[in-house]
């Protein structure tokens, strides 16, 4: 209670990174639900991204547990506990070590609701780091897109502090599985890379807010095209739309947020006014969500579209390591800008 | 590696009943005949073209499962295999609910959604059966998890065979379930065959109680076609786990009547086996005990074998006249609100 | 050598079922290549869907391995055979288990050649029944859905005895990994449904030949309509397409047989004729190639459609047992034939 | 679960050089110092800002991977893990192409698709490394799978540490491996930390070699921190494994002399266990024993950290010199013809 009011007696101005933004978020709901624990790799000194970082102190080892290195087995161990009501957090140091537990998840976790006739309900969210960040194929991956097929799971992807503590809180009490996937560039925890935008770093009231899930935001107001970007790509495709404003190009840029559920009307409302779609994602551009928003905006709003609806995403490659080849493959603001040229000069 | 070493096991001396409440006799043996009536039933159901899917009976494994559930408090919670019939009845599961399940019917205990392979009912404490070999272990020891952080006293108890033991998912539920100390018994029906494999084609030990010690958790391996031996264990484990000694794992030594599902006829095992084992059929056997326990008289084995009967007839007419589940419901129970 | 004679007597107007022909082509290819082998659960009795059936007879324990229920275990031993200069094949007798060694397959399997810098090669077939066939849940995945934005795999999905043979040798002799996806009611392995349809039995010739992957098959020829459908939908489209020709519809069949690498070239080819595209799948609509390649089309070729494209799946649900549900959910020829007539009334 | 009971072992008595050849005792030495100065230059590279990626250091850990490596022919094969540079370079990986790879060079020895986490050599049988933690078992037993099916006489070597014997691929990989009797030595580095976590609270067992017996295959602790020990144990366990006596696990008690990767101080370590440990630092030790061994004089000595020291400069200048990859090349390598 005290720790909450001298919160609350900073200043209403205060910025704070996403990974400050997520600890306020996870603290706040470990204090207002006991059932709320967090467990994972190393969590005890706060994990791979510091989003752990104190809560052992305010909260003990019996809700912030050190896991074995034992993906599959913890993931079931947080179902069979969200089964008998409790509300788990899966802290992963990487989002690509939930590749080791993804039976558990695809085949239990997000089917035993729908299997056993709604008996149970399974709140668990799962703490992702994801997407490349300089360390090679095997912890680059695009973890959102991998699960993004899959029946039953909620996908979350926020990118900015203020949108990182309202959906992370909604998805604490949300009573179904939620993977909630940060850009590694975009926690901005000490030391690590930050996505550079005028948005990375931003506001986040003290006052309590939730954040719905499945609602996208329009980022910045335009009128001659649609950009629809998330996580990292959210703040390249900013930096351009921004650049291009100067230039007298209006571009209005969405970002999903999440993407199970997926605001599609913001998308075909906003389509509505531009007539133009490209849509911005970190991930190879086989198979993911930018895929099924083109393949669901050509066929209900075809009409709408004055041109092609333009993808910008990664080749269909892993990631590779050296610095020159990774940045060669990730989507900068140089391609997204050049598909939004072409995109108005078509 | 040794020589093929699981062979029949030497039958322990028999318990004598007189230490158990007559009460719970005759329950065993009413679930271990239930169990017994409504696979044969299903079973020919099933091959007459009458209930749909897949099904993977345990004809012959009733010892193990009657025993172990009986020994557990209603409230503690088992998990379920994909041959979980016998495991949902033992554990209390209605059998008319059960066989609507089978006929995909929106009666069923999962309202027609789950089907043979994933059987169970909350209220009874089954969690509707996981299918997929080893899954359910760490699930098991997540339920454990959550009954000893709200200090419920309640158990769980994770069913798996013997051919589960070599799935990464078993080895890291063991290993969490034995540093957390969780209230959990890892309970083995080992029926010495993974669908037509051989226990000793898949593991280079003899038992897999033997694995108990890698993870620092007690383990033992024990005659499971008397339920009366696998009671005491489960008994014995459950105390423990209750009270905060952690878990173990207890291995039952059993048989398949059967094939592993519906269109198998099990030809894979030698003739000498089967025949050895099948004398060891755990019906005939606690029957024949109960008999010769003053307490219960022909007529009353009679009137219990009758009752299950009548059960298992109204359980077929009720699955037989319930309705398929309606469409929209297809759309229903992916997501909670 | 006599064996081989023997089949080469037989009629050359000999129809075989899909399990048949990939058994042929199996044995065929063991012949060949001594490094060639099988593994799986339960293989020398046939395994689930019989593929195996016979093997061990001809080729011996030693080629033709019961493993144990281990799947990432002896996923990452056939990786590391393969990368030895092995050529295995597993045999899943589900594909939904392949879960279970998710991690070996996308993190390993599809990533060692390209981040070793090409030191490594790992030609390895994957024998995955997939699809829904009456058993609930967690037997009914679409498994090539799942695995479809992978980098680095190749995925197959044949339709008919003759493509199951080609692809399945070409499968063997490929230096990558390949998915090979087979309905489960495609098979016709003894006392099982088989789809049904004027294909699902056929010819197969008793001269071998291969099928290149990355290449579709237009399986019957329209003008008004072209519709994209593979595994067991490609039959239910066939038959609708047929019933369809009595009524004066002319609509144009593709079956793209691989998934990765997809001929999306026939694709575009058969729109510029018939200006009008639906795509059929099983798999649930978010995610698969069906969005992917409407994504394509609307990217590459809207300018030859007339119309919106549609698309046929299972809605985003898992797929319950219920016989009467599971119907409800997986694309029938009604829903097809649905699909197919409001595009041509849009 | 017992009190926390790893600590520092006792050192077990010094086996005479002397019954060893002098190359052998060299080259031992000289691989240990290249990794020791291969590892702390790369450090000081990390740490100025020059050297990209991310890096696991196995400084502390050299007499464990070079006493395994050598103990191996040229055409066996050892699998790697994310702390994989000092396997590496003991198992004969070039430093410069090593080098060049931490920085993502084209002339790297994975041509700079790999990076730190992946580093390998096929060609002297170090096979690119994989980080997932557990990954590399299986994948080693397939392997020595196949060297058994070509009869081949190799041998495989997982390397992985401590904290990966809780993942379920390791267990699938060591029951597979025993059950097959494939030529594999499954060589663990218990450095007792996984990351900050004491393996104590991941194990309710003392050693990781206790699980051997779970597979029916010999397991051994053993003092990591000498190389001639863990020679000879690896020696052993190779020659049975070719022999077609199967796998095989040791467990090597060593320690890291810094924290788990660039950015972590290590300080999670109790100060009285890092000071005894760092006690037993193998390479000071090593070198002592050398010199009183008459066969070897301070200046030969210091002739080979000399040599090692020139190679390490030349690494850094090539690495530095040599081009970033073609960005074409990104496109090249998915899939091979
Ligand atoms: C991960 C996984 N692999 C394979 C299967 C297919 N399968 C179902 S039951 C079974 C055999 C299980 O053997 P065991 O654990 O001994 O149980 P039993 O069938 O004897 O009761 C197999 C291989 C599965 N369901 N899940
Ligand atoms: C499956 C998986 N989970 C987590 C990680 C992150 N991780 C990298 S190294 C490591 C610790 C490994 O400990 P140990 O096996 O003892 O090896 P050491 O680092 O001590 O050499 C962890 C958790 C990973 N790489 N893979
Ligand atoms: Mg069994
Ligand atoms: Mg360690």
């Amino acid at each position: 209670m005290l720790t909450r009011r001298s919160t609350a007696a900073q200043s209403s101005e205060r910025e704070l990174t996403v990974v400050q933004a997520l600890r306020e978020a996870v603290r706040e709901e470990m204090r207002r639900d006991e059932q709320v624990f967090v467990l994972g790799e190393d969590i005890r000194i706060g994990g791979s991204f510091l989003f752990t970082l104190g809560l052992l102190d305010e909260f003990g080892p019996e809700r912030v547990l050190n896991t074995p290195i034992s993906e599959a087995g913890f993931v079931g161990l947080a179902i069979g506990a969200a089964i008998q009501g409790m509300r788990p957090i899966i802290d992963f140091q990487y989002g690509d070590f939930i590749f080791t537990a993804f039976d558990q998840i695809i085949q239990q976790c997000s089917k035993l609701r729908y299997m056993s006739g709604g008996q149970v309900r399974i709140p668990l969210v799962f703490q992702l780091p994801t997407g490349a960040s300089g360390r090679g194929a095997q912890h680059a991956n695009s973890v959102e897109t991998v699960f993004y097929s899959i029946p039953g799971l909620k996908i979350v992807t926020p990118a900015t502090p203020y949108d990182a503590k309202g959906l992370f809180k909604s998805a604490v009490r949300d009573n179904n599985p939620v993977l909630f996937c940060v850009h590694k560039h975009l926690y901005g925890s000490k030391g690590r890379q930050l996505a550079r935008s005028s948005i990375s770093r931003g506001h986040v009231p003290d006052e309590e807010y939730l954040t719905p899930l499945g609602k996208g935001d329009i980022k910045k107001r335009g009128s001659d095209i649609t950009a629809v970007a998330n996580g990292i790509m959210l703040h390249r495709t900013l930096n351009v739309a921004e650049a291009l404003e100067h230039e007298g190009l209006s571009v209005e840029v969405v970002d999903p947020r999440s993407l199970v559920p997926f605001d599609t009307e913001l998308v075909i409302d906003s389509v509505m006014r531009t007539s133009r779609l490209v849509v911005v994602e970190e991930g190879s551009e086989r198979g993911g969500w930018g895929a099924q928003l083109a393949a669901e905006i050509a066929g209900q709003a075809i009409g709408y579209l004055d041109v092609p609806i333009r993808r910008v995403a990664s080749p269909n490659v892993p990631i590779p390591f050296s610095p020159a080849l990774e940045s060669a493959v990730i989507p900068d603001e140089t391609v997204i800008r050049s598909a939004i040229l072409e995109l108005m000069e078509y | 590696m040794q020589t093929l070493s699981i062979r029949l096991p030497d039958i322990p001396d028999v318990a004598p009943l007189g230490a158990y409440d007559e009460d719970l006799l005759a329950e065993i043996y009413r679930r271990m005949v239930l169990i017994r009536q409504f696979e044969l039933k299903v079973n020919e159901l099933f091959l007459g073209g009458i209930m749909p899917g897949t099904i993977h009976l345990s004809l012959g494994q009733e010892a193990s499962v009657v025993g172990a559930c009986l020994a557990l408090e209603a409230d503690d919670v088992i998990t379920l295999t994909h041959r979980g019939h016998g495991q949902a009845l033992a554990k209390g599961v209605r059998a008319d609910a059960l066989m609507a399940e089978l006929f995909g019917k929106g009666t069923g205990c999962c309202r027609g959604k789950g089907g043979s392979l994933h059987v169970g009912d909350m209220s009874v404490g089954a969690l509707p059966a996981i299918a997929i070999v080893g899954a359910s272990s760490p699930i098991a020891a997540g339920m454990a998890f959550a009954f000893k952080r709200g200090k419920t006293g309640q158990v769980a108890l994770n069913f798996f065979g013997e051919g589960t033991a070599n799935k990464g998912d078993w080895h890291e539920a063991l290993n969490l379930a034995a540093i957390w100390k969780l209230p959990v018994v890892f309970l083995c029906e080992n029926n010495l065959y993974g669908v037509s494999t051989h226990i000793t084609e898949v593991m280079a030990i003899d038992y897999v109680a033997e694995r108990a010690s890698a993870y620092g958790m007690p383990g033992g391996t024990i005659y499971g076609n008397d339920p009366i031996v696998v009671y005491e264990a489960v008994r014995t484990a459950a105390e423990r786990a209750r009270a905060g000694e952690g878990p173990a794992l207890i291995e039952c030594l059993t048989y398949r009547r059967g094939g592993h599902k519906r269109d198998d006829p099990g030809t894979y095992r030698p003739q000498e086996e089967v025949e050895a084992w099948f004398k060891t059929d755990p019906l005939p056997a606690f029957r024949e005990r109960l008999l010769q326990d003053a307490r219960f008289s022909v007529s009353e084995i009679e009137a219990l074998d009758t009752a299950v009967a009548t059960t298992i007839d109204a359980a077929v007419r009720f699955a037989l006249a319930s309705e398929s589940p309606a469409v929209a419901s297809a759309l229903e129970h992916v997501y909670a609100d």
